[in-house]
């Protein structure tokens, strides 16, 4: 394993001070692992808190400022943040209007981030939490632990942050999450593994002419491995998985994301393949993202997350928005 | 068993976790995100600082303290269910200052009641309750029935290494080996493992 | 070779095809392999043209748009344009205050686009030349096609862009592109190779404990192969060839930038590293990029490139641009 | 030699190419970027279907019009110099409809100054020019000598291999390998290796 770090155990700390170095946008506490917008908390604003395992970036911390989050908490690699990460950054940002957690929805994540809300409301700071779980490939049944939480989560971030920070109360951003969420539709393919740091080695190895369908973003290995494909396959059976599982029509929001280490090249060719598919299954693509907004590590692979988007989401989704990793109107 | 022998207990998980770190990431990345033995290892190497920072005086509060950090440091799935085990065991033997094997049975009775109500996994699901119930059940049985602490001890741990075993052929309803339907199936799940792991250090604890 | 793709023929314009799907603030020539910005040609403008081989996206046609490139020109991975295109982009975005040719020091690319030059001006279309040649790996000496250009093209693509939009003259324009690039240096490192697709295979195959020093952008071996080190010895490595070559002090503008497979995590680490031994130094990080921008397939790697900046240049730097790849200020 | 024999050498040229694409490629991937190969197949396939769909009628117009398409086609370094090379070549063969050995090796002298002119390289900086300029001045000297046209070229194919060779362990000073210093040394140029491959098809068609 080569990897541009000091240590595995101090990566996420030693990417937090380049962060903090990078954004004067961002104010870093690198203590308590709290990545803040620099203005937090703000007076009469819903708060806005994300957080998850490290290794997604920019998720989450790239989309801290105006118009999105207003704080982040990264856990180590893949490992969801602790519960005081998360009480730390909801008291920060709490402006008296209450705080939306945005959650991914993984046993971890869930768990922490109901231990932390169910002590941040002994404290009497009001807290509501937007639980994303997108991700088609997985089914959300008894047998499992619910779908995943992927790429919209990036949507429910941007939409969410734009409602808050037009004046909304805690229950009508946390509504606007939950019907991004409710429109929004992910599924991940991946063409090779990742390689956890502290691990040292890939999670899963692929043949040369494998890849694996219905992947996370945790280097999980996927529902099926299968025989390496064009791209035009890839996107087609992306964009179908997800049409099966919630019919598309009319305009969408379309992310084409790439898990770490695709080059921007490859997520192009991925995005015209996509675009034509859906205008196939009649649907439009409004607005698109391509490029990398929720990653795993350094796993080559894309993954496709549709929103169908309502008027209100799409001036939600065009408003402005000044991020590290996100930024327009301003 | 006093709180020196329950502080004993950790430093035993916190060398077999470390020991077995390699082994945990690995189960883990058959089935999940390859993170379980850094977890741990992160997690019960802060539990025992924070127990030699400040070294609580009863069982319980050992435990109850074990069981904090370990929410304070580890995050994941296992971090929340592990420390809500401890702490819930923790509660249980109270402010005693010494306790029996049919307290500590009743206590670990309570740990995994906890971790059944926190991520409400049944036996049978495929995590660390297929290993933690049966030896709960185990030590209970076996104090029950007179035997010496070393022995009830024993048998609790063989009772975590057959609910272990027992999960492998099993699909996975529970936690991240879940998204993997079928393919979860002829795994060890790493959460079993690493009970198996906890319990072999009392175990190991209690006949040193 | 798993790659996102159709056919290793098909990459380019089938990425071309995605541009022009994601971006509806570009015009895309797919015949002529021409990316626009939708506006050009501008009137009264001088017009920017930039171009090279393709596989180091965004540059260049995810930095056409407003305030930097009027136009684009991809060649195939790792060639140079040919001179049709270059002519067809330079008549295309001439709104009648010339163009500048902004082109990176390699035997391919500075033929080429002569040889278009050449041809512009005997249709009697103003067209000057700025060459970048920053990276210190490389001696300028008559051992060498002289220094390669690569980081710093993005530099002198913004600022020259943004006082083109300012509406400064062609010689102007060309005047201020060759200061950023006098002033400004790159260096990088490679820890794997990348793999071109028509090649099929990794350019070079490196150990598990080997890195190459001195790399340039296409994958060709660095100056020198070296054991694995700590990000720390790498970002300092790096600083230091620039700090040799050209002494660091004052306000600096400083890209640390991933070479296509690397995580944005591990580019925060090295960030982290580059500022304080740009701080230990002398110099400032008075502003920064993190993230991929001028980059080599799917290599997993960084370049440092760090401009001594002036107050004009920071104004420049500063001011807004609306292109795919870098946007700020509208 | 008349349009037929240089239509058809440009088609042995592209056969070649086809053929050794691979082997250029990985010359290139040794001190270059691995285009060399693809750069050239485009090339010469796209000369061929220029060829094909507008047969010139003289040896100068088939040599021009594979420069002009090169150039159009190819890009890289490549792309302008062996474009260069062929238009001059065909500039100095004029219109005569058929064109004598010696008028060849006129030209082909004056394609080795167009290359030389545009891309700056000497002899012995470990480029095409190192196999491009001893071919040159073999076949004039073999031509000069009295040898026929076969063995002229047969000379011309050799002195092009030997100076491909000779280039082997020289430091790159031009084109891209000048960037990897004395890391060049050692490794075949895959320009000059691409020249044999042009001149081999020469005396290939001529003897045919
Ligand atoms: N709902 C649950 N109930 C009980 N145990 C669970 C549950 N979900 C996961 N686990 C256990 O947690 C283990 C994984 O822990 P770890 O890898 O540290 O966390 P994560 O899954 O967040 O990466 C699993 O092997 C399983 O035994
Ligand atoms: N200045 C030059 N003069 C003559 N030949 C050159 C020069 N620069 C490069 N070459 C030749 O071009 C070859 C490389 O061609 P190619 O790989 O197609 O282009 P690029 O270097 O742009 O990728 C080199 O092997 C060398 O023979
Ligand atoms: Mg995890
Ligand atoms: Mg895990
Ligand atoms: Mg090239
Ligand atoms: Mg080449």
């Amino acid at each position: 394993m080569k990897k541009l770090i000091n240590t595995a155990e101090s990566m996420v700390t030693d990417a937090l001070a380049g962060m903090a170095a990078a954004h004067p946008g961002l104010r870093v506490d690198a203590g308590n692992r709290v990545v803040y917008r620099r203005s937090a908390p703000e007076r009469g604003k819903v708060g806005l808190v994300s957080g998850g395992g490290s290794g997604h970036e920019p998720l989450h911390g790239g989309f801290v400022g105006y118009g999105m989050l207003d704080a982040a908490c990264p856990g180590e690699v893949f490992t969801s943040p602790v519960p005081d990460q998360v009480i730390e950054a909801t008291k920060g940002v709490d402006g008296g209007a209450g705080v939306l957690h945005i959650v991914k929805n993984y046993t971890g994540d869930v768990l922490n981030f109901e231990m932390a809300a169910e002590l941040c409301a002994e404290e009497r700071l009001e807290v509501a939490t937007v639980l994303v779980n997108d991700d088609v490939a997985v089914k959300d049944s008894l047998y499992t632990a619910g779908r995943r939480g992927t790429g919209a989560t990036v949507f429910v971030e941007k939409i969410a942050g734009a409602l808050a920070e037009a004046g909304a109360s805690l229950a009508e951003v946390a509504k606007v999450g939950e019907e991004v969420n409710a429109r929004s539709r992910s599924f991940g393919v991946a063409l090779t593994s990742c390689t956890v740091p502290a691990a040292g080695k890939p999670t899963f190895e692929l043949e040369e002419s494998e890849i694996e369908l219905g992947i996370g973003i945790h280097g999980e290995p996927g529902r099926t491995r299968a025989p390496a494909a064009p791209a035009r396959d890839l996107a087609r059976a992306a964009v179908d998985a997800l049409h099966d599982d919630m019919p598309l029509s009319g305009d969408t929001l379309v992310m084409v994301n790439g898990m770490g280490g695709t080059p921007l090249i490859e997520l192009y060719v991925v995005y015209a393949e996509v675009a034509a598919r859906l205008r196939e299954k009649g649907a439009t693509p409004a607005r698109s993202l391509v490029g990398n907004y929720i990653t795993s590590l350094d796993m080559q692979g894309f993954s496709v997350t549709v929103c169908r988007l309502t008027d209100e989401l799409t001036r939600l989704w065009d408003a402005p928005v000044e991020t590290p990793a996100l930024r327009w109107g301003r | 068993m006093d709180a020196a022998f329950f502080t004993a207990w950790i430093d035993e998980i916190a060398r077999a976790v470390t020991a077995g770190r390699e082994r945990l990431t690995r189960l883990d990345a058959a089935i999940g995100d390859a993170d379980h033995g850094a977890n741990l290892d992160r997690g019960f190497t802060a539990v025992r600082e924070a127990l030699a920072a400040k070294p609580p005086a009863t069982p319980g509060a050992v435990l109850t303290l074990a069981g904090t950090t370990l929410i304070r440091k580890v995050g994941g799935a296992s971090g929340p269910l592990y420390g809500t085990a401890l702490r819930q065991m923790g509660a249980a033997l109270g402010s005693a200052p010494e306790v029996t094997a049919g307290e500590l049975a009743a206590a670990l009775e309570a740990g995994v009641a906890g971790v059944r109500k926190l991520g409400g996994a049944e036996e049978g699901d495929k995590t660390m309750v297929d290993a933690l119930a049966p030896a709960a059940r185990a030590l209970t049985a076996a104090v029950a029935g007179g035997l010496k602490d070393g022995e009830a001890l024993a048998a609790a741990r063989a009772a975590a290494e057959e609910g272990a075993r027992t999960a492998v052929p099993l699909q996975a309803r529970k936690g991240r080996a879940s998204y993997l339907g079928e393919r979860s199936a002829g795994h060890e799940d790493p959460g079993a493992a690493s009970t198996v792991l906890i319990l072999t250090a009392l175990h190991t604890t209690a006949t040193r």
